[in-house]
């Protein structure tokens, strides 16, 4: 076989690479930096388009590979589309935002580099390949958070992450070596059968195998920020380039939990049973301290920030539940949050680049300065609560759904206090949210209008369109959520 | 032939060691070299177990051995970002004490 | 005449097309009312089409001999909508859904009238009203769970909007309140609904097919759910102790606002339990038969004394709504036809008692800028037709004889004796208390000298645009309470079908 | 004719409707009282129709033409109209009554101006539904215009509204009687339950009332003659009554003397096929009519407001019919006899006519006086002749004189009660009471003639005799009050007449030429009794009112006094009740407020408080130190593995 064959499954990273080493070329050449960013685009919405095409025509056969180290599949396919469709959103909502900045063409290549890194993650079959994914994805936005050169909180940000970043992903190495070790193979899916030999054999192995299960669940939590480990995130979020913001929160995130269900579902599902409860404690835990925080900021970034610590704790459900159906619900989740938090920092975004602050009393009725601005944050924001007939509800319903679902016998019936904890928490979330609407609505502000920036302005009708859409209609992309699913659990 | 234990031991000493400056250590520079000396310790798991793996799967196996090798690069890597970022820190606060670099917060 | 037409649907689609016509109105806000009325006014001669076109008892009839007719449903739509999880837009209607429809267009069409002179942003008042619309009348005609709560939840946001902006004082609290609570409570009732889904386990969420799993149910789970609903449509209701939202959302909103709250959102929760948790979890009901019957009643009592405390009329007004649904539920606790069909046919009569009640209030709050009662005092003479409106729709809510409520209290009176004998007299000590408070009301704020603590020079009578809604609606509750066979010849069927579960019909 | 009888509330009902809805020019004359008049007089000529036929032997109990009004599964309610001899009587006296006082009105309500046609269109709706109550066949039925002639006693009590004394009075009566109404609505459910019927001809069949167990029945009697004791004023809610007199003296004759609060006893006699079903009830009826008839003739002995006079006397009267009616049960178990039950129709009859009459002519001297305090009035007599005249005749027929009417019934009544007395003792006790109040009645009435016409004028005021649109109703009643006692005598008599209505409980029913009852009457030593009484009440209301010099303060002194103080202060009863609504009811409710404010609602905003500052504790976390974020890590770590290791194989999942 030749290396381009071997090569074949990754030619849309390639692709991504080869555009990622020309940005810093094409800056010196273009004056008009928007052109950069429609370069940039241009990857990403091939990608994108040929992921569409694979799913509209059903064909997810992989073109044979030798190393199995990746699977082409649709498990992989919806989460490279929710990052390349945030990769749109986030390029798109750019050049107006970092305008004033330098080097926008590093500036692109990073954010396809992190794209590039996302996606090996979601294809990945394998610990070295997941690994180095996630790495890649790091650290080109350790850079990125730390893009804005002006600005004193953006440094600050980047340093945060990258120590906080740096010390997980020693976590996450550290736990990846256990594993390497209990159970001889770095093939995802070999570890469960091996280690569970191993824990017949040997004993003493299985406190091992703990170890490292809390060791990758610390290490990749930092990646999805569930507490304890998302210190980190509110400071990041709020410090960095609002559009990386959206990138981290919306895409880095969901990354993290491409790696976490592929570790967990597919490798350690045979453990469950130890680590099932642990989670699940997490992630109440993670979506209450999320949302009650939240409640109580009154920067509306980090406010963004707090939410979507609570919405990783929904996501996490996924875990301890660990049915087919549950995981489509997680899946569905990812896309449709990715779409409604990437949309709502995209809306902070636009109204920095009319000057206008991020804070909550900067949206004061913005009602009558920028009624289309108030309606998507609005919109977004709903959807972000969970009230129908939006995504949020859409996939809340499927993942809460699937807690019931778990609870009735023969599951466990504790599951069931997921998914009240799960309703109560949205009930909570909604107070902050519709704090920001009454601020936007019901709030005398500032009489001078806002005119929407407009490649933001096309950012934000993208992500909201998604959101009314998937919430209206959402037939086709649940079957697919529980077909991705199904070919996850049984290849 | 060195007992497992003895390397397992060694590397959680290390990777703890890395641990603690990276929690205690005010420069950021030491930080940054404590987060080298945890993956390095996860480095040494590879390796050994890579070399062990017949004693303890009865076969052998190489992957970790290049695993290593992934992650020195992506240490390399990741050390080359740090500083610059240290650096542009270092431009606006005057300083890469950590603990000084705490306008975020809350 | 119906043949083929989704008259359904085309109803629920009124309003919305309503709503968008008048969001994007841009400058010319002044137009929003004229849209709004057009839009109201059809979809309320398109529901008394569907009123006469209804069959009073299709049980009977032969198949197909009934146009679009499905078990007991009619005016029967089903398309798929979401299959993978088996949710389906299905509508229908029956002799229980049938009034509180008619109900709904009706009342949005009056408070759309009676806010004719809103200078408040017009365009979203009116938008919002009519939003409002679409998810009542979503609610009370859909036969898919999911839909149902879909149209549930689309109901809170503009009813929060119009608390939160054109609200009093207090707004932002009373607001968020209202917001938050009843999402709770959706929520658990979400949670309910999902847990009989896949109980039921034969992925749809059709009502009727869910109803037909689910009377099987293991005692336990029919609890359990049973409860979880009672919980959810409970605060609706309301019920005490949920019920404290209420009285702040209604001193707060805006009065169109307070007459489609008390109105038509809290049938909602009446309308849920007898739609959908009585008649498919039997045993659950029965097991909850006492706690709801205590609940109730602690509800009627405790509201009509809380009544007499009060020194805003309106507020008096929201502690009555209390009291009144309270009958509702006392009825529904029977679990006897008898019962059930009285408190379907109360949660119509308040809608229209209440409405009168809440625009006289509005009346007041306009004309003299206050409705403590302390202030008030002799109105009468300088506003007879008011102190004449106010006094009807009075003399209504305490159930006076010839008028709408009469029928409804007495059939429920007559149901708790029938079930639990002598306990029927804690209710009933509470009528007199009605009485009293609603007549002490009267006194204090209509009759005596004319009040010195407002400025009554310029006090003028009522407005046409606020008279005439008000009038319509008492000459209704004269109407159905002389003949209130007109609804209940409509509701029993319905009812009776209902309750198969039970081997009742 | 008689199932065009439903039309006897049609005509008053239109008029209501014309005066209500009509543009004033239209109403012409008084604004409205012409339509009044017409409504009022169509309904007399058809009543009169009506008891012509009843009385050429024709009645209409259950066969009448039917209205279903509600329908629910196998539970049906329709309504009808019922015709009897009771009824037949009850029509002509609303309608004599009714017409002569609007008549009356037409005059005395002149000053109104504006509020007339509020007036008209109330008293037409009133006079329509009290017809409605009285031909109702059913229950449910004759409880839906029970309440609504209770509105309009309502209405029209607070038709001076602006005057707080007229707007609280009105909700004193309205919420008092709607207690009894209470009672009568639980006691109608009661029968529901155990016959699942409301129709008279249902219930009133005696095998379907043997459907309800005993104590059932006693309970439900009892609490259908709890309706009684609200809308007839009898003990212990008697007490709105006098205050109802802050209305028109018109409305005070129509509704609160001649109508309206007869409907609790036309509802007891009416009721009297399930009365008989439990003894206990009908004792505790006696008794209540016993109680009462001497408590309100106690407290009209020192009432110096004309008309409240008026009001005790009509509740002691009320209190007579109650009585007999509770004795004539008796006689109907026992004696197979309706001595009592015809005795006190008779009564409620006659009394309509005298004490309309004797408020009309109150009203005519308030008209003339401009005050109600009879200590401001006085001599009167030579200025308002006919007035004091009429008013004589209705005093000596109260008061029981021979051959006025009252004499005849209320002779009977006695007869009846002490009949009784053979078969329970303590309906001597009770004939006592109703001997004394014989004394006390003479007593007060004549006191009342005294001191309003005898005398000089005590307060300086230019009476003239009313207009002859007033004194022409004065003296049509006047007549009627003179004679109707002898219904007593007309063809077989009014008690073989009214006895056809509760026919099904006689075995037998006798016929007594009028030479027997006249041998009855006056063979009776109590008769003689009964009447030295009444000449002894006249008589010293003579020596203390008419003869000058008599010194009152006698009694104003020692256990007299205080007795006297009691008196006018009403036996405290309304005060208690005062007392009752405020103190009691109304600061339990100012405390459930208080309850729901910060309990209920304290807890749930507690709740929100919690929900929006913990946030604020745990967001202190965040010191914006990395390493702290670091050793955060560490931390949970290490709890997490603990808690895995641990704390879940203990658990026990």
């Amino acid at each position: 076989m030749t290396v381009l064959s071997m090569l074949e499954p990754f030619l849309p990273q390639l692709l991504l690479v080869v555009f990622a080493l020309m940005m810093p070329a094409l800056d010196y050449i273009f004056k008009d930096k928007r052109i950069l960013a429609a370069v940039a685009l241009a990857p990403l919405v091939g990608y994108a388009v040929m992921l569409v095409a694979w799913t509209l025509a059903g064909v997810w056969e992989p073109p044979e590979s030798e190393m199995s180290l990746i699977e082409v599949d649709l498990f992989s396919g919806l989460f490279a589309l929710a990052f390349v469709s945030v990769g749109i959103i986030v390029v798109l909502g750019s050049p107006e935002s970092i305008r004033q900045e330098r080097n926008h063409g590093e500036y692109y290549a990073l954010i396809l580099l992190a794209v590039i890194g996302m996606t090996v993650v979601a294809l990945s079959t394998d610990l070295i390949l997941l690994f180095v994914g996630l790495e890649v994805a790091g650290i080109a936005s350790f850079a990125l958070s730390g893009f804005s050169k002006r600005e004193k909180r953006s440094a600050e940000a980047a340093t945060k992450y990258f120590i906080v970043g740096g010390f997980s992903s020693a976590l996450t190495l550290f736990a990846i070596s256990l594993f390497y070790g209990v159970s001889g193979t770095t093939a995802i899916a070999d570890m469960g059968p091996a280690m569970e030999a191993m824990f017949s054999s040997f004993d003493g192995m299985d406190s091992v195998g703990t170890l490292a299960t809390v060791m990758i669940l610390a290490g990749l939590g930092f990646k999805v920020a569930i507490v304890p480990f998302h210190m980190w995130a509110p400071d990041v979020y709020e410090g960095s380039p609002t559009p990386i913001s959206a990138l981290l929160a919306a895409a880095s995130k969901n990354m993290g939990f491409a790696a976490l269900f592929k570790i967990f579902l597919l490798g350690l599902l045979v453990t469950k049973a130890d680590w099932d409860v642990a989670v699940a404690v997490v992630a109440i835990i993670t979506m209450t301290v999320g949302n009650l925080i939240a409640v109580s900021q009154t920067n509306i970034k980090r406010m963004l920030a707090y939410s979507s610590v609570a919405q990783a704790g929904y996501i996490l459900m996924v875990l301890p539940i660990g049915t087919e159906y549950a995981l489509a619900g997680g899946l569905f989740h990812v896309l449709t949050h990715a779409f409604m938090k990437s949309g709502a920092f995209m809306v902070v975004s636009a109204m920095g680049v009319r000057g206008v602050g991020e804070s909550l009393n900067d949206f004061k009725g913005l009602r009558t300065r920028s009624p289309l601005l108030a309606l998507a944050m609005t919109l977004l924001l709903l959807s972000l609560a969970g009230i129908p007939p939006l995504a949020g509800f859409a996939s809340k319903f499927v993942l809460f759904s699937s807690a019931v679902y778990g609870s009735l016998d023969p599951g466990p019936s504790w599951l069931i206090w997921l998914a009240v904890a799960g309703v109560l928490n949205s009930a909570l979330s909604l107070y902050y949210y519709a704090r920001v609407i009454k601020y936007m609505y019901m709030e005398k502000g500032p009489e001078d209008r806002i005119s929407v920036p407009r490649l933001t302005g096309v950012a934000i009708l993208f992500a909201v369109v998604m959101t009314v859409v998937l919430g209206v209609y959402f037939d086709a992309v649940v079957e697919l959520c529980q077909q991705a699913a199904g070919g996850l659990f049984n290849p | 032939m060195i007992p497992i234990e003895y390397w397992l031991v060694f590397s959680s000493l290390l990777f703890c060691v890395g641990a603690y400056g990276v929690l205690t250590k005010r420069n950021a520079i030491v930080v940054l070299m404590c987060i080298e000396i945890m993956l390095n310790s996860a480095n040494i798991n590879l390796v050994m177990f890579s070399s062990y793996h017949n004693v303890l799967h009865g076969t052998a196996d190489p992957s970790g051995q290049a695993f290593a090798l992934f992650s020195i690069a992506i240490a390399a890597a990741e050390v080359a970002v740090g500083l610059a970022i240290l650096l542009s820190v270092y431009r606006r606060y005057k300083t890469i004490e950590v603990d000084k670099i705490n306008i975020l917060r809350w | 005449m119906l043949e083929g037409i989704p008259v359904l649907s085309l109803i629920i689609i009124m309003p919305l097309v309503g709503s968008l016509i008048a969001f994007s109105l841009g400058r010319r806000e002044n137009l929003a009312k004229w849209v709004a009325l057009a839009f109201a006014l059809a979809a309320f001669v398109l529901s008394l089409v569907v009123a006469f076109e209804f069959v009073v008892d299709p049980y009977s009839a032969s198949p197909g001999e009934i146009e679009s007719y499905s078990n007991g449903y009619q005016f029967y739509e089903s398309h798929v909508w979401i299959e993978t999880l088996g949710i389906n837009y299905m509508v229908g209607m029956d002799g229980i859904s049938l009034p509180l429809f008619v109900l709904t267009t009706l009342l949005c069409l009056l408070s759309i009238v009676f806010s004719w002179d809103t200078k408040k942003r017009p365009k979203e008042y009116f938008g919002l009203m009519l939003v409002l619309e679409v998810g009542v009348l979503g609610v009370f005609v859909s036969l898919d769970y999911f839909m149902f709560y879909v149209f549930w939840e689309i109901v809170l946001i503009p009813m929060y909007f119009m608390i939160g902006v054109w609200g009093g004082p207090n707004r932002d609290y009373a607001a968020i309140k209202f917001f938050i609570y009843t999402h709770i409570a959706s929520l658990a009732m979400l949670i309910a609904i999902m847990a009989m889904y896949f109980e039921a386990g034969i992925e749809t969420f059709s009502m009727v097919a869910i109803a037909e799993e689910s009377v099987g149910f293991s005692r336990n789970i029919q609890f359990a759910i049973f409860a979880a609903m009672l919980f959810g449509f409970g605060v609706k209701l309301p019920m005490v102790p949920f019920h404290t939202w209420l009285p702040d959302a209604h001193v707060e909103a805006p009065t169109a606002g307070s007459v489609l709250l008390a109105g038509l959102l809290l049938k909602m929760g009446g309308y849920g339990l007898i739609r959908v948790a009585i008649p498919s979890l039997p045993t659950g009901a029965e097991d909850m038969m006492i706690v709801m019957a205590v609940i109730a009643v602690v509800s009627i009592v405790y509201g009509a004394v809380l009544c007499l405390a009060q020194t805003d009329l309106k507020k008096m007004v929201a502690y009555s709504s209390i009291s009144h649904m309270g009958f509702v539920l006392l009825g529904y606790a029977t679990l006897g036809e008898l019962g059930i069909v009285a408190g379907v046919f109360q949660m119509f009569a308040h809608g229209l008692v209440t409405a009168v009640l809440f625009m006289m209030c509005g009346v007041l709050q306009h004309k003299c800028g206050t409705r403590l009662i302390p202030k008030l005092g002799g109105l009468a003479k300088k506003m007879p037709i008011a102190a004449t409106l106010l006094t009807v729709g009075f003399l209504a809510s305490l159930g006076l004889p010839g008028l709408v409520s009469f029928a409804a209290e007495f059939m429920v009176f007559a149901a708790m004796f029938f079930k639990w004998g002598m306990w029927v007299f804690v209710p009933i000590g509470a009528v007199a208390i009605t009485a009293g408070y609603y007549l002490w009301a009267l006194q204090r704020s209509m009759f005596g000298p004319l009040t010195d603590r407002i400025d009554t020079s310029h006090l003028k009578d009522v407005d046409w645009y606020e008279g005439v809604p008000v009038a319509i609606l008492i000459v209704l509750i004269a109407i159905f309470g002389v003949f209130p066979s007109l609804v209940f010849d409509r509701i029993w069927p319905a009812v009776d079908f209902a309750l198969r579960a039970f081997g009742g019909g | 004719m008689l199932e065009y009888a439903w039309l006897i509330p049609v005509f008053p009902f239109v008029a209501f409707i014309l005066i209500a809805i009509l543009p004033k020019r239209t109403l012409s004359w008084e604004d409205g009282a012409g339509y009044a008049i017409g409504g009022a007089a169509a309904a007399l000529i058809l009543s009169v129709l009506v008891i012509w036929e009843v009385m050429s032997g024709s009645t209409m109990v259950g066969d009448g033409p039917k209205f279903e009004w509600l329908v629910i599964g196998d539970i049906s309610i329709t309504f009808g109209i019922w015709i009897d001899q009771l009824t037949a009587v009850m029509l002509v006296v609303v309608s004599v009554v009714g017409t002569l006082v609007v008549i009356y009105s037409g005059a005395y309500m002149h000053g109104e101006g504006e509020n007339r046609r509020r007036y008209y269109a109330e008293i037409m709706l009133f006079i329509s539904v009290m017809y409605g109550l009285v031909i109702s066949d059913n229950f449910l039925q004759m409880f839906i215009f029970w309440e609504l002639v209770g509105l309009c006693s309502y209405l029209l009590i607070g038709f001076w509204y602006e005057t707080p004394s007229a707007a609280s009075a009105a909700k004193r009566a309205f919420i008092v009687t709607r207690v009894g109404d209470i009672m009568l609505m639980a006691g109608i459910i009661i029968l529901f339950k155990y016959v699942g019927s409301l129709d008279f001809v249902t219930l009133f069949d005696q095998d379907t009332a043997a459907a309800v167990p005993t104590d059932m029945m006693v309970l439900a009697t009892v609490l259908i003659f709890g309706g009684a004791i609200g809308k007839s004023a009898q003990f212990p809610l008697h007490e709105w009554l006098p205050d109802a007199m802050e209305g028109p003296t018109t409305v005070s004759a129509l509704i609160h003397a001649a109508t309206m609060v007869k409907a609790g006893v036309y509802l007891t006699a009416r009721s009297y096929p399930l009365l008989i079903q439990a003894p206990e009830s009908l004792l505790f009826v006696a008794v209540i009519g016993g109680v009462t008839a001497l408590l309100a003739a106690s407290v009209a002995l020192v009432a110096t407001d004309i008309k409240r006079v008026l009001a005790y006397s009509t509740i002691s009267q009320l209190g007579y019919m109650t009585l007999a009616l509770g004795a004539g049960g008796y006689l109907v178990l026992y004696a197979d006899t309706g001595g009592g039950y015809s005795a006190a129709i008779l009564h409620l009859m006659n009394h309509a006519f005298f004490k309309a009459l004797l408020f009309l002519c109150a009203g005519s001297v308030i008209h003339a006086v401009g005050t109600n305090n009879m200590r401001l009035m006085g001599g009167l007599g030579k200025k308002m002749r006919i007035t004091s005249i009429t008013m004589l005749v209705g005093s000596l027929a109260i008061a029981g004189i021979p051959p006025f009417s009252g004499f005849w019934s209320k002779d009977e009544v006695l007869a009846a009660v002490y009949h009784a007395g053979e078969f329970d003792g303590i309906f001597f006790l009770l004939w006592f009471m109703g001997i004394a109040t014989v004394f006390m009645t003479a007593f007060y009435m004549f006191r009342m003639w005294f001191m309003t016409f005898a005398g000089e004028p005590r307060s300086d005021y230019h009476a003239h005799e009313s207009p002859k649109l007033m004194t022409f109703p004065l003296m049509i009643l006047a007549a009627l009050a003179a004679v109707s006692g002898f219904a007593l005598f007309i063809s077989d008599g009014f008690k073989y007449f009214i006895e056809g209505s509760i026919g099904g409980l006689l075995h037998e029913v006798h016929h007594e030429s009028a030479t027997d009852i006249l041998g009855v009457i006056f063979g009776d030593p109590l008769t003689y009794v009964s009447l030295v009484l009444a000449a002894g009440g006249i008589l010293l209301a003579y020596k203390m009112y008419c003869v000058p010099g008599f010194d009152r303060s006698v009694f104003a002194r020692g256990i007299s006094g205080r007795l006297q103080v009691a008196l006018e202060n009403r036996w405290y009863i309304s005060k208690f009740y005062d007392d009752f609504a405020l103190r009691v009811v109304y600061s339990i409710s100012l405390v459930a407020d208080a309850f729901d404010r910060y309990v209920i609602d304290g807890i749930v905003n507690g709740f929100a408080y919690l929900g929006g500052r913990s946030g604020n504790v745990i967001r202190m976390a965040q010191t914006g130190n990395v390493q702290r974020y670091a050793g955060l890590i560490v931390i949970g770590l290490c709890l997490l593995l603990i808690f895995m290791l641990y704390i879940v194989p203990w658990g026990g999942w």
